[in-house]
Parts: C-alpha cells; structure tokens; sequence
C-alpha cells in the first residue's frame, strides 16, 4: 500500500493520470508529432546508454546469461500460449496480433519500473536492459510461423518474409537499443560522463513529459475499451498478471535479485503498442489494430505502471523475505 | 497543353513504400508525396497521434497518361483491398515544361 | 470505377471539426485532411506561424456521390461564410476497391 | 535606469531582440512547429511543477487569499472598462475581442518577470503561480456576455457557450498550470529533485529559445502596426501602463510584498496571445484577428518584457521604500 | 456556383515564394500552400530529409478563371523549365461563398 | 592512433557510425523534421553563446585580429583554386557550386573538433567561433562572381543579386552565430551561468543527437557516391587534405596556438551541407545539387570528423613538437 502511494506519487504517474484526464475532458492539449517520436527516442537512447555503461561495470557474468535466457524464453512461450486462448474466441488474424503483442514488451513500462527502483534505492542488474532488448522480436516471428502453419492454405496471400523479419529485428527501437548499449558498453566512464547532462540527469523529466503524452493518447482510446467486450479487457489485465507471476517464479527458482526479479516480471507483464503493431499491420492487415492497441495502450500499459509494478514488487518483496 | 490524368491515393503511411513500387514499376514520369495525413473510412479513424504509423495516413499523386493510370488502378486495386485506402483519377491540363 | 465528386475544403484549423461534423452528418463513406496548410485569401495571410492556431489552415477532402456533394455544398456555405475558407467540387472516378 | 539595463542585458531578452531583428532583415530563421509549442508547453509545465512545489512549503495562507482574490478582481475589471472605451472607436466584435485579450494574461510575461525577480534575487508567494491561472479565463467570460448584453437582437447567429466556456476553462493552458501546480503541490522535496533537472535548472535556456522564437513572430508583426492607427497603438500600450499602475496600488493598499506586488502588476499589465484569440476566433469570429494578436504581440509584450517590467519594479521600489 | 480553374504546382521549397509572386501578379483571390512534400521526377528523389530545404518540395494551388489560369501557366513554365517542378490545370465548381 | 581511437571512443562519433548503419541496413530509424532543424539551431545558438562568453574574457587582441583574416584568406582562396580545377573537369555550373561548398566550411565539424580538445584538454581562443561565422559567407560571393565572369554572355538568365547576398551573408546559420556571439559577449559570466545548464552542460548530448542524425542521413546518400565517378570522390577527400596542410603551414608561419591551429585547420577542410547548398540551389539553379551535397555530406564530412581531425591534431603535435 505504502509502494502504491509512493509509485504513483511521483511526478511521471501523476503526469500520466493528467493527459488521462485532459483527453478524457477533451481538452485540446496535445504534443504534436514529431514531439513523442522525440521523447521516445531520447528514451531508448538514453536506456541503452545507461544499460550499456552499467553492463560495462558489472560485465556478462553466468548470472546475466541466465536471466537473458529466461526472458528469450518468456518471450517465446507468451505469444505460443496466449495464442490458443485467443483462438477460440475469434479470427486467427487477430488472435496471432494480439498474442504478438503480449509476448513482446514495453521499453516505457521497464523504464517506469526502473526508476520505481532508483526511488526505492533497488539496484538491479546492467544486463536487464539487453535481456528487453531480446524480448522483443521473438513473439513477431512466433505469430507468423503460427500464422503460417494454422492459415487456411487457400488463401495464403503470401507474407514478405523478408519484410517482416526485417521488422521484427531491425525495427527502430530494437535497433536503437542495441547500438546505445554497445555504445555506452565501450565509452566508459569518460564517455558516459560526458553525455550524462542531457541522457542521464533529464532522464525523470522525460520520461514525465512522456507519460503525459502517453495519458493523452490512451484517453484518446479510452471509449473503445466498452466496445471491446469483456473477454478482451479481462484478457488485457488477467495475462499480464498471469505473466508477471509465472516470471516472479521462475526469477525464484533461478534465484534474481529482487531488482532483477521486478524488471523481469514488469517486461513478461507489458504489451508492445509501437514495435509489434506497426510489424503486424504489415504482415497481418487483416487483423484490427485499434483492437491490439487499444487492448496494450489503454488497459495494459497503465494497469502495469500503477498498479502492476508496485503490486509485482510486493509480492517479490514477501516471497524473497 | 497536354492532357493527363492525375492519380491520387490514400494509404496508411506503413504502406505508401508499396504503391511507391507500383508507379515505378508503371514507369510514371515521377509523383509527389504528402507524408502526413489523417482521415476516416471503412478501417475507422487514422487520427495520426499514435507512437506508430498504423493510424497514420500518406497522400501520392502521380501525373500521367490515360494507359499508365489504367494500369495503375489495376495493380493497386488488390493492395487496396488489403490493407485499405482509396484511389481516384481525374483530368489535369499539364503544363509541360 | 465509379463517377464521383471530389469535395474540397479549406478552412482554419480551429474549425476543421465542423466541416467533420457536416461531412459526417451527410453519411460521406470518409474524408482526409491535411493539417497543415497555410494560404492567403480575403482575410489575409495564414501562416500558421503562430503559437495559437487562428492563423493556420487545415486542407480536408473527401469523395462522395453527386447528391451529397450538393448537400454539403449547401450545408457549409453559411460557415465559410461566417469563418472564411473556401471549398470546390470537381469530378474523380473511384477506382472502388 | 541600472534595473532596466540589468533586464535587458540577460540571455532571454537580447534573444528577444535577434529574433526581432533576423525578421525584420527578413532571413529565413525560424523555429517550425512544433517547436514553439514545445518551449511553450515546456514552460507551463515548469512554471506550474515549481509554483506547486513552492505552495507545497508556503501553503495557502490568508495572505494567499487576498492575493488570488485581488486577481480576479483584476481579470474582471479590465476587460469591463477597457470594453467601453474600445466601443467608441469600432464594432462590438472587436471590441469584445480586444477587451477579452488585455483582460486576460500573458504566462511568458510572468515568466519573465519572475526570472528578473531571481536575478535581482527578490522572492515571492508560491500562491503567484496560481494567481495567473485564475486570471486566464473571466476575461473570456466577460468579454462574451457583453458581445451578448449590447449585439444587435435580430443578427444572433448564436454562440455554443458549451465550446466557449470549454475554451474558456479547459484551454490547455490553463488546464496545463492547474494539473501541474497540484502535481507540483504534492509530490513534495523528492518529486520535485527528480524531475528539476528538465523542469528547473533549464529554464532559464528555454526562456531564452522561446523568447528568440517570439522575437521572430512579433517581428513578422511588425509592420502590420502602422497600418492599425493611433487610437489602438495608443491603446496597447497606455493600456498596460494603467492596469499596472491600479494594481501596484492595490497591492500597495493590501500590503502585497515587493515581490508579488510586481508579478501581480505584470498579469495584469499583459495581454494573451494564445488562450484567449484561439477562444475569439471561434466565438466571435466577426473580429479580426490581426489586430488584437498583433496589439498583444508586437507591441504589449516587447513593451512589458523590456520596459514595464523594470518600470514597475522601480516604481514599487519607491514606493515600498 | 462557379466555373473555375484549379492550378496546381510543385516546386522545391526554397522557390515557392516565386511561385506566391507570379500569383500575385496575375491577381489570384487567394492561394493554399502545403509546405512539406516529398516527391520524385526528373531531378530526382526529393526526401525532404535533408538539413537544407533544397530537396524538399512544397506544394500550391489556386481557383481562378480561366484567363488568370492561363495567364499563370504562361508565366510559370520559364520558373519551371529553370529550376524544375510541374504545374497541372483543372476544372472545378466554386462553392462560392 | 591512440589519439584516433580516443576521437572514435566518444559518445558522438559513435552515434554517427550506429546512424550510418541504420541508414545502411535500411532500418526505418529516422529524426522527422523539424528535429534534426533543433538540434542544429541548438549546437550553433550554443556554440556562439559560449564563444562569445570566452571571446568577453580572452578580448580581440592583435592574434585574434591575425586568425581572423587568415580565416578570411582561406574562405577567398579555397574557392578561387578548386573553381578552376573543377572547371577543367566539368560545366560552370557545377564547379561553381562546388568549389562555393568546399570554400565555405560545417559548424558541426568544428563543434566535433572543438568537443575532441575538451576531452585531450587542449585550450583554444574564444575568437575561433568568430573565425568560423567570418569564413561562412565569402565562398558564396567568389562563387558567383566567378559564375559572372565565366559564364557565356548570351545565356545571361540574370542572378538576383540582393537575394544572393542576402543567402551569403543573412543565412540562418551565419545570423545565428553573429547574433549569439555578441549576446555571449556583453551578457558576462552571469548571464552565462543562467542558461548554461541548457547551453553548456548539454552540448555533448545534442551533439551526439546530431550526428546520429548525421549518420542517417548521409547513409541515405551513400549509394549514390559510387555513381560520382572517381575524380568527384578524390576531390572531396584531397581537397580537404589539401586545404587542412596549406592551413596548418600557415598557422605554424603565424604561431598560432596548437588548439587554434586544429580549428583553423578543421574549418579549411570542412565544407558546408547547409548554408552553401541553398544559397547555390537559389542563384545556380543549372547545378545538381546531390552531386555537391552528397560530397560534402557523405564523404567530406565523416572523413573529417573520424580520420580528418585526430590526422591534422598529430601533424600539429609533430609540428609544433
Ligand atoms: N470517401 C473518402 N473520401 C476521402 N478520403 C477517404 C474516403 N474513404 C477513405 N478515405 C481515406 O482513406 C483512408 C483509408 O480508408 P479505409 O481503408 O476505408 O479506412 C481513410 O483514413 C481516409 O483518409
Ligand atoms: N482562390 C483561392 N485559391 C486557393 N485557396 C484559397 C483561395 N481563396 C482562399 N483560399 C484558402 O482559404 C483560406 C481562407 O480564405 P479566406 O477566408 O478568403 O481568407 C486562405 O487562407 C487560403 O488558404
Ligand atoms: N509526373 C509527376 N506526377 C506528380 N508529381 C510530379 C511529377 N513529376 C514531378 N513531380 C513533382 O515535382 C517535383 C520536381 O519535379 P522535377 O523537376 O521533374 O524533378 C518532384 O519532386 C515531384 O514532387
Ligand atoms: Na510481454
Ligand atoms: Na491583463
Ligand atoms: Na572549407
């Protein structure tokens, strides 16, 4: 309860609840592109950077390589399950969409979960940021192998795999992540201090310039959710939770850290709604994107930063002891 | 004076690269491209305020004859089908210089 | 391919909605707009420049059969009357998809 | 004389200047959208997460009260007055519209008036911040009921009061300082240390940019000033000099500090450019938007941040001995 | 409403404010302006992603009658042949207001 | 080779290299307008901010005075040479249009070799920036008039010259360094102090935004080098080599400072992608611009800032022993 209280009363949440309400009020506030595509780059940027920097202290120990494992492994088997509970309540275009969705992760809610961490003087490891960056293609390239093998062959209206590969492991964000990382791995210290004004200091700032803008556009989407029935907006909030403890449990069993372990679990719980979205309305249009972003944007990604994250941490916290 | 027809399209932005090939591939004289578009059809809203270029909206238009714009409205009828978006032609006077 | 009308309007983006608002009230199947568009017309020059939206255009079309291309005529003419902007008709065929 | 030379020669206001010169040489420096609504959201953002911090530790005393009440005494007062003396001269929808922009405020007048203040190293009431959002909106109010009271009956092309009061209350700026000086207000010592990097150590810079930015616009203005007439150039500027000079001796009756008494004057001194022309043009769009934005732009706000300012602060430095 | 014309053109950026001039002169009512658009023709690819403006196109038009149109098209292709660019005429009906 | 690596091992540098891949592997990485527009309004605001706070420290002694003509001569004379070995290869047109691009010089790479003597703490004269903003314009204007006397009379479709010289000498760019290096001047250490949170502290990290964007960009271009032909290519790498040597003699003849030496030597060898390139598109409409930009920006460019500046910093190193 207290971990509640003090996750949402910091200034990136309260930011969050404000473009809520301003949309919700239908004011006219708004950040007009290019300015998200701003914030959301300096934010890649500047978490691979920082992620990068921290792995060069910390290095690739067995323990990094196990946890990397694990979230491959998580980001392989979300998509594969979710798909067969999505199949029997509709299409298999959609249902591929939003197992895709699921199975891959948010960058915004890890780096939310992150500084929920540096509040609470939680460290965790400089390796978690290359183990997101690997949880992110895997479910695209999963939905479309289900997507090939369970389409009727009558109309197999060809995929462009190379295309979509392309998509799923050189999508910008993944791209980005990657390059900073190494980068902030190699420039050491001198480096890291020399760009540590602006990617480092301004870090929270953003990231509650952000959370506004993210507020804005789920009010936005807001009156779509009724539309959605209920299967959808269970399934949006019940697989997170399902996700996040299967993952707590493995972090047990494999003995995280508990700021691994609430990383770990807060990516396994998030729902992609920039990389996989624009991969799937290529190679699934038949699929309804204002379903699967609706679904990860409006309900997912706010349920995980306000009450996930502080409610994954509390139960780490009982089960760690 | 020379008289053309002019092809304008509406596509998600996701997919303006592939209507792109297709006048190429007609051998159009060249097109011009408004990026950022928003808009309403069958698909909903394309309010273009996404992270993403799903809900986004581009406009190309091409000048040429009346053969080209046949065939191009052949080729982009399936694409259209597909993923969305409309596809009009109408006379234009070029002025040739 | 079907004979349409392309309707297009001009208007200040601050008043884009109701020209949405008239479009959809005459059951067009959908409409683009362009936000941005700066110009010059009786009320002087939009250059969209500034920090409030009174100087800025917004560019909207949409293509709809002859009858409701009337009716929208008729229905906007009273607010490019009170707000300015301008708004033209002119025949597309609809490549129907 | 040495506080006016002390306010120009600092970073934002000789930005002021280049901007006004590179568009009167007409070069092509501009800044595209969205960048001015950036600096100007960044500066909302900043100027309402500090004024709430600053109530945070202040609190809503009595002496608060009477601030806040005193402006909106203000704010209903100016756009009255000025209404009848601008009806002498033109139509009521002009009138309406120009009485609506002097009556409400301009927030980077305040903006700047408070940096002048830190630079003199002068304080003032957290509860300021909050005294300019309430001066946003009557003006808007006001100037609507007088176009209702004395327009012509028998060509009421109605006004929606519902848009109207929603532009007049819910407009993002206002709805933007409201938001963040509750968030400012409860996020308390640590909220506020995570996010001042962005929000506070830069401010000054981003003054300075948006600054160079309204140099530019009002520079575009310029000319059209000689094409208004006497009586509106007078107007702009004498104006301003009243509202101030009533305020200073309100303040000076209710015992405001230094500090206050001058943000006080420069609300009332300013004239909006944002707000209150984007509400006019939709209700009253009979009125010409080139006079009251350029009254407001090119000359009430080059003549607040270069000369009222200091002016008023030197004659509250005599009078407050 | 009204017979008239609908002249189109686009021109690198960097010469649009020649184009606004020859459409003064021949005293058009109005014109609009969409300042970012991409395109390709025969100079080449115009990404419009450049720090200068030279590869980026912008896009204008106007409704006038037909003398002014013709009278604009004559002036313009010298502008054109110079430094690139098309100009396109079509009819349009004036929702006059 | 040591002082290459600690040039390569730094934050921007290796942001270009990560945009250039991106660009490369055709990723859909991209800084949308008016983005790349900030960050380079921001580095040069910047840059002549802080060039002008030093300039009101170190003054404009008599080797100021000296840099600054040997900057002028340079600007005059790289044009008038290459002009002429061009012109034996190719049209008027476009040997006027690039010598105008390798006379003028980039903001970016001397911000680049500026940030390369911070690290190897290595000082230089606060006139530099003024030395750069002086070598802007003259290219421009020997480019033209070289054009007037060569070109055959009866084609004479005239230049306007007003407009001409307006591009020369009120370009954005020349406008902004001017203006902001005499802000930079009289506003002294306070003023300085006020915005350099924004101005100072986080050059670093706009820079590396930049050149990520840099690197993108010119990636785009990089196919089209192989289609230049191999004399463009030499040209574009020679020249630079070639203007960079004769520079440092002349700064070693004149005991420049092995700081002031690098700029000078970087300015001589950098050429524009910005400023020159509008100004030539408006007055030599007959040259193909992506043959003169993709020289510069392609190869000139990341020729300079990876092997260019630690290359002259050696020679100057050995030089001056
Ligand atoms: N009748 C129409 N008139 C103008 N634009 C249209 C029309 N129908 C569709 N569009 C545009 O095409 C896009 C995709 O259409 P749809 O695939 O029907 O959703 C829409 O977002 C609009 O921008
Ligand atoms: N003759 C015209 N041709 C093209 N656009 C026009 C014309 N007249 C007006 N416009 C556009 O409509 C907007 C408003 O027109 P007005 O209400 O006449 O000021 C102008 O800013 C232009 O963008
Ligand atoms: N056939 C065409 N259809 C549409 N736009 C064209 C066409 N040809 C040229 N353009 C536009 O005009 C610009 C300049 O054309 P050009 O001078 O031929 O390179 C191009 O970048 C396109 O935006
Ligand atoms: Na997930
Ligand atoms: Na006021
Ligand atoms: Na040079």
């Amino acid at each position: 309860m207290d971990t509640l209280l003090q996750n949402i009363l910091n200034p990136p949440i309260l930011m969050f609840f404000m473009g809520l309400i301003a949309s919700l009020l239908k004011t006219d506030l708004e950040f007009p592109q290019p300015l998200p595509k701003l914030f959301s780059l300096y934010l890649l940027i500047s978490i691979g950077l920082q992620g990068g920097y921290k792995l060069s202290h910390s290095g690739l120990d067995i323990n990094a390589v196990k946890v990397l494992s694990l979230a491959v492994f998580m980001a392989t088997l979300v998509p594969l399950y979710t798909f067969f509970i999505l199949r029997r309540k509709m299409d298999i275009y959609n249902a591929v969409a939003i197992a895709a969705t699921y199975g891959s992760i948010s960058a915004v809610t890890f780096v939310t979960a992150v500084s929920f961490l540096e509040t609470i003087k939680e460290g965790f490891g400089g390796y978690m940021v290359a183990a997101m960056t690997l949880m992110e293609s895997p479910a695209i390239v999963v939905g479309l192998i289900l997507l090939r093998i369970f389409r009727d062959r009558n109309n197999d209206n060809g995929i462009n795999w190379g295309e979509v590969l392309k998509e799923a492991f050189l999508n910008p964000s993944v791209f980005i992540l990657l390059g900073t990382l190494i980068i902030g791995f190699v420039v050491g210290e001198k480096g890291w201090e020399s760009v540590k004004p602006l990617f480092g200091d301004l870090f929270r700032g953003f990231l509650a310039l952000f959370l506004l803008d993210m507020g804005i556009v789920a009010g936005r989407r807001f009156w779509d959710i009724k539309n959605m029935g209920f299967f959808l907006i269970a399934f949006a909030i019940l697989i997170p939770l399902t996700n996040a403890f299967i993952s707590i449990g493995l972090a047990k069993l494999f003995g995280f850290s508990k700021g691994d372990a609430l990383l770990y679990s807060v990516l396994c719980a998030s729902a992609s709604y920039i990389a996989v979205p624009a991969a799937m309305r290529l190679s699934v249009p038949e699929a309804n994107p204002s379903i699967y972003v609706t679904m990860s944007l409006a309900i997912t990604f706010p349920f995980n930063i306000i009450v996930g994250i502080p409610l994954y941490y509390h139960i780490i916290n009982i089960l760690w002891g | 004076m020379k008289e053309m027809k002019k092809v304008e399209i509406v596509i998600d932005s996701l997919h303006i690269h592939r209507v792109v090939e297709i006048l190429e591939s007609n051998g159009v004289s060249g097109y011009t491209i408004i990026k950022d578009a928003q808009g309403k059809g069958e698909r909903g809203i394309m309010a273009g305020d996404e992270l993403t270029d799903v809900f986004k909206n581009s406009y190309i238009f091409t000048v040429c004859n009346v053969e080209k714009a046949i065939k191009i409205a052949e080729a982009i009828k399936p694409l259209l089908k597909k993923v969305g978006g409309i596809c009009i032609i109408s006379d234009v006077l070029w002025v040739s210089h």
